[in-house]
């Protein structure tokens, strides 16, 4: 069953220390849609500790809740038993209405760059709206974070219309993480990638993590993605979604395409396929749709 | 979707679309349609500017009902108004939507005849009442032209973007598989077009009840509009209101008419 | 493998030679999507090119359908030159192409009819089909009320009746959802190993080009050229457990080898 | 004639280089045609028609014989009561249609009272109001501005409100995450990403302005090319009539060409989208 040691506060050589804000303590989540109609379960008494700065991935087919849980960390949705802290405060409790905020900002699933704003524009929105920064120094500091990505500064200027879907979601990720959110959550960001772009763009992610840490909850249904990116793999089963597998990967930082040759990787992998694919198959049978 | 058929073997992807269609008159609605007509009984009772001489809602329904519920006239003038529209719309339709697909496939054809085409489109439909009615030698004749001119250009317009929408894998993939040019039209192409034909007579049948209103209140003795334009004339505001509503039915059903040709022309599209 | 031996008698081996295409469109500058490409694709293979978007893998199914005449080179398929559109070499595009206002059934037979031969006889083939491929019930539906899963199977039964030599798809699987991805590519699989038709499988996921590939040609970024051919000689039948061999893994990081040679941002 | 779907007023500029000779050769076809059917055909009902050259004589004649011409101050006068009275309606419907649309998108209780009226009035065609609007307005301009309203408020709103809708879920998520207030999401992303479509309605709305200002202005004005076009016809001076014609379908596709430009610029965005869309 899931082995619930919170993972060992590791600190290789590269990565940022542990920020002291991001702590997430989720007890006992449950969420049903519709309760008197057809009371779907899509959560249900799910408990997860996650320390500052860690990296957790959350795998699982279609139907496993994944998206729901997202939802409810992020304040789109409410709960319906149990309870969210971050860094001790509520967030989320049955009676208490969710507030999007930009101390847990989401990169959504088919990108939400505003088309109508500048790349420039996009990443300060958040600063600018927040009056955190004069407007002056919000570019500045946004003109810097783009440079240090793969030179985005030069297209600083252009819509995204315009730029490649790797470029649109590496803007993406630095909209949120400009504003020094205590949690980034990232709804299967790369899922429409082909390898290439993928690859490029769990390489750019890691670099970001690397640089300034923060608590990630990555959701995805790849498996390998989970396993390369992450420290901690959840598994999680087919509605009603439950936490199946808490996996430790303790594969050492950065992380190089090499290791995932390597016999650590594969072993974990093994692990996890199998636990993963049965879910599938579950979800499959029971004609699970793909919440679109 | 009617039947979006689960397929057994595999799961289908549940596209949660946002239906923006009017939703159905739930009680704000008929709560906003009541308070409609109060306000416009109220404002008569106390003559405000304006509506001193318009009638109340409850005394249109009155004079309706005694008066025009059972006259011959008030039904003749459905059926010439009918007849205008449903005439001028079916010669633009016969002559639109050839003319479409000509332009749509034939290069030369669409850069000798189009540009004039262009040119001509943005005069409005009624600036040709003068001219048609010096050119038509019957009255009735004039004003179907109009109400043809009104759909012509629309269904035209629209069969042509059809054509140039058609997606070229359509196409060649009916080429691959050994079908000769004719084939490809009649199977592909001409059905492929039949959506945009769908719209184009959708917004051609609201244009021509608008063009025939017009026509008739310029230069006819009888029709829907005639008999609105002589309530105004002969000061019996009350017929003017008799008259818009009728036209509003009349136009209604004319929309419902056309969607139904619709669902026939697209039995595919029935399942969407 | 006794691929060798079964080439020279089955049919649907496709080869270029100096291959090139230029893209001109007023207003923007020429797009040289492939100059100088040179293959063999063998008879009886599942051949999958894999290159990242642009890299003009498009533009070569295309022109092995007919659809797009190089500027330069040559195209042949079993030795005879490519001139145009035919029913020996099919292609399945990346979204689907069943004809909206057609029953699956009238696709189906729309080849054959095309061709001239018996309606009767080709709404035998076509049921015998579609039973196959679990889509007999759905013989009068209409394409907008199948599943994405099931009108990419009524188009590979479009393309079956017509018994062609090389079945050319252009990464058919992308817009599919994750599990109907997995299940089409084991369907394509197991439907290549019963009947060994030659195919020409466009991809840009590497995890589907090596589940399905007997080779693997790697084309580089625009112009693209092929710049590495991989065996996968992964043993047949194919099923999900051999993405988890170290063998997989192996030929992943190959793969990746060639796809990132001469890449500068991926030095990790 | 307010169409929602395909905007059916939308010109296509489309006139291929290699084309440009065989438009020309279409005109001059078209000219001939005209002059041939109107002298030289046996119909007695072309004869009575003015040929073209009549019309071009009359149209550019610094003296013109029924005073209508490109020197006559009277043809501007015109042009300019037809002008302001459509774009005085236009603007109307922009101001009232634009908001009534954004806020029927965005406020689900708006759209719940307003969408139901909007269907009962909507299928009553805009000129079947001309007589009522003389009564209700005092004097005949607010009556043909109304009508001309009437026709431009439908098209506006209605395509203001699907382009609301058309707003993808997750750029209000986005924004709410950035830390915008309901008003920033109004400003921010209803009213821009709300602006393909209100464009589209706007083309629409101003297609079908010029085309009930013309039934409004031949009915009750006594300015206007509408009432040029039908008092030409009643004078029995012809060439006028075209000249009137021309003018009207010159001057609606300028104002229309006006509104895709300024849609153009305002949304340089859209334009690249569309771009790399084609």
């Amino acid at each position: 069953m899931s082995d619930t040691q919170t993972s060992a506060p590791a600190g290789p050589a590269g990565l940022a220390p542990r920020p002291e804000t991001g702590r997430l303590s989720i007890s006992h989540v449950g969420k049903v849609y519709d309760p008197d109609g057809s009371a779907v379960v899509a959560v249900e008494d799910f408990s997860l500790e996650v320390a500052a700065g860690d990296f957790v991935a959350i795998v699982g087919p279609s139907g496993c809740g994944k998206s729901t849980l997202l939802n409810v960390l992020a304040g789109f949705d409410t709960l319906t038993s149990g309870e969210v802290l971050l860094d001790g405060t509520p967030l989320a409790r049955p009676g208490l209405a969710p507030r999007p905020g930009p101390d847990r900002v989401v990169v959504f699933q088919h990108g939400a760059l505003f088309p109508w704003m500048t790349v420039l524009d996009n990443v300060t929105y958040g600063l600018v709206k927040q009056q955190k920064m004069p407007r002056a120094e919000a570019r500045r500091r946004a003109m810097e974070l783009l440079a240090a990505s793969g030179d985005l500064d030069q297209i600083a200027g252009s819509f995204p219309a315009k730029l490649s879907s790797g470029m649109q979601r590496r803007v993406e990720i630095i909209r949120a993480l400009i504003n020094d959110p205590k949690v980034l959550l990232l709804d299967e960001p790369f899922r429409a990638m082909d390898t290439v772009n993928k690859n490029t763009m769990h390489r750019h992610l890691l670099e970001l993590y690397r640089r300034n840490r923060k608590t990630i909850i990555f959701i995805t249904h790849d498996l390998e993605e989970a396993l390369f990116l992450a420290d901690r793999v959840i598994v999680m089963t087919t509605r009603p979604g439950k936490m199946k597998m808490d996996i430790a990967v303790d594969l050492p930082r950065p992380r190089t395409r090499a290791m995932m040759a390597s016999d650590a990787y594969l072993a974990l992998r093994e692990k996890a396929v199998v636990a993963v694919s049965e879910e599938a198959k579950r979800a499959f049978e029971r004609g699970e749709r793909e919440m679109a | 979707m009617e039947n979006a058929t689960v397929d057994p073997l595999v799961p289908a992807r549940a596209a949660k679309r946002r239906s923006w269609k009017l939703p159905r008159l739930d009680w704000r609605g008929t709560a906003a349609v009541a308070g409609f007509f109060l306000a416009w009984q109220l404002a008569v009772i106390l003559a405000l500017p304006g509506f001193d001489e318009i009638p109340g809602p409850w005394e249109v329904l009155n004079t309706f009902v005694g008066e025009f519920l059972f006259s011959a006239d008030y039904w003749a003038s459905w059926a010439v108004s009918f007849q205008r529209v449903f005439l001028g719309f079916l010669i633009a339709q016969v002559i639109g939507i050839p003319l479409g697909l000509f332009f749509g496939i034939n290069a030369t054809l669409r850069s000798l005849v189009f540009p004039v085409f262009e040119m001509m489109r943005p005069i409005p439909p009624l600036a040709w009442v003068p001219l048609s009615i010096l050119f038509w030698p019957t009255n009735e004749s004039s004003i179907i032209f109009i109400t043809f001119i009104g759909a012509f250009f629309i269904i035209t317009i629209n069969v042509f973007e059809g054509v140039r929408s058609i997606r070229p894998e359509h196409v060649w993939l009916a080429r691959s598989l050994g079908a000769g040019t004719f084939r490809i039209f009649r199977k592909i192409m001409l059905p492929a077009v039949i959506p945009s034909i769908a719209v184009g007579m959708t917004l051609g049948i609201a244009v021509t009840w608008n063009v025939v209103i017009a026509a008739e209140m310029i230069a006819s003795d009888s029709g829907l509009g005639r008999l609105t334009w002589e309530g105004y004339v002969s000061s019996t505001p009350t017929v003017v209101v008799v008259g818009m509503i009728s036209i509003g039915i009349a136009g209604y059903l004319s929309t419902v008419i056309v969607d139904w040709i619709e669902r026939k022309m697209m039995p595919w599209k029935a399942g969407r | 493998m006794t691929e060798a031996a079964t080439e020279t008698k089955l049919p649907g081996s496709l080869s270029g030679q100096g291959v090139s295409k230029t893209y001109r469109q007023k207003g923007e500058e020429p797009h040289t999507a492939l100059a100088d490409l040179s293959f063999e694709f063998p008879a009886a293979t599942l051949n999958v090119v894999m290159g990242t978007s642009g890299c003009g893998k498009s533009t070569l199914a295309q022109m092995l359908a007919g659809y797009l005449k190089p500027d330069e080179g040559t195209l042949t398929i079993d030795g005879a030159p490519i001139e145009g559109p035919g029913p020996e070499r099919l292609m399945v595009f990346q979204e689907s192409t069943l004809w909206p206002w057609m029953t699956v059934q009238d696709n189906v037979i729309f080849g054959p009819l095309s061709r001239g031969e018996n309606k009767a006889q080709a709404i035998a083939a076509a049921a015998e089909l579609l039973v196959r491929f679990g889509l007999i019930e759905f013989r009068d539906r209409y394409p907008a009320q199948l599943s994405g899963g099931m009108m990419r199977r009524a188009e590979i039964a479009q393309a079956l009746i017509n018994q062609p030599k090389v079945m050319i798809l252009d990464e058919p699987f992308r817009g599919l959802d994750v599990m109907t991805r997995e299940l089409m590519q084991e369907y394509y699989v197991r439907l290549f190993e019963d009947t060994h038709l030659s195919t020409v499988f466009i991809t840009a996921e590497l995890e589907e080009a090596i589940f399905l590939a007997d080779r693997i040609y790697i084309m580089s970024d625009a112009p693209g050229r092929i710049v590495k051919t991989l065996e996968v000689d992964l043993p047949r039948p194919r099923d999900v457990s051999c993405l988890t061999t170290r063998r997989y893994a192996e030929l992943e990081q190959e793969a990746l080898d060639a796809l990132y040679a001469g890449r500068d941002d991926m030095d990790f | 004639m307010t169409s929602v779907a395909a905007p059916s007023a939308r010109s296509l500029s489309l006139v291929p280089s290699r084309g440009t000779v065989l438009a020309g050769l279409g005109f001059l076809g078209f000219v001939v045609l005209w002059y041939a059917a109107v002298h030289w055909s046996p119909f007695a009902a072309f004869n009575r028609l003015p040929d073209p050259l009549e019309v071009v004589i009359e149209w550019t004649n610094p003296d013109p014989y029924y005073g209508i011409s490109i020197f006559a101050a009277d043809y501007y006068v015109h042009i300019f009561y037809s002008t302001y009275r459509a774009l005085a309606s236009f603007f109307l419907a922009v101001l009232l249609g634009v908001p009534l649309g954004i806020f029927m998108g965005w406020k689900t209780n708006v759209h719940a009272y307003a969408a139901s009226l909007l269907s009962l009035l909507r299928p009553v065609p805009p000129l079947a109001w001309v007589p009522i609007a003389i009564l209700l307005f005092p004097g005949i301009e607010p009556a043909v501005i109304f009508v001309t309203f009437l026709v431009a408020f439908f098209a506006t709103t209605m395509n203001t409100l699907v382009g609301v809708r058309s707003i993808p879920e997750d750029y209000f998520r986005a924004a709410a995450c950035l830390g915008a207030t309901n008003r920033d999401i109004l400003r921010d992303v209803v009213i821009p990403g709300a602006m393909p479509n209100i464009f589209t309605g706007l083309q629409i709305a101003m297609g079908a302005a010029w085309f009930s200002l013309v039934a409004g202005e031949m009915i009750a004005a006594q300015y206007g090319l509408g009432f040029i076009i039908w008092e030409s016809y009643n004078l029995i001076q012809y060439p006028t009539i075209v000249i009137g014609m021309a003018t009207l379908g010159l001057v609606g596709y300028l104002s229309s060409a006006a509104v895709r430009l300024v849609g153009r610029r305002l949304m340089a965005w859209h334009e690249q989208r569309l771009g790399m869309a084609e």
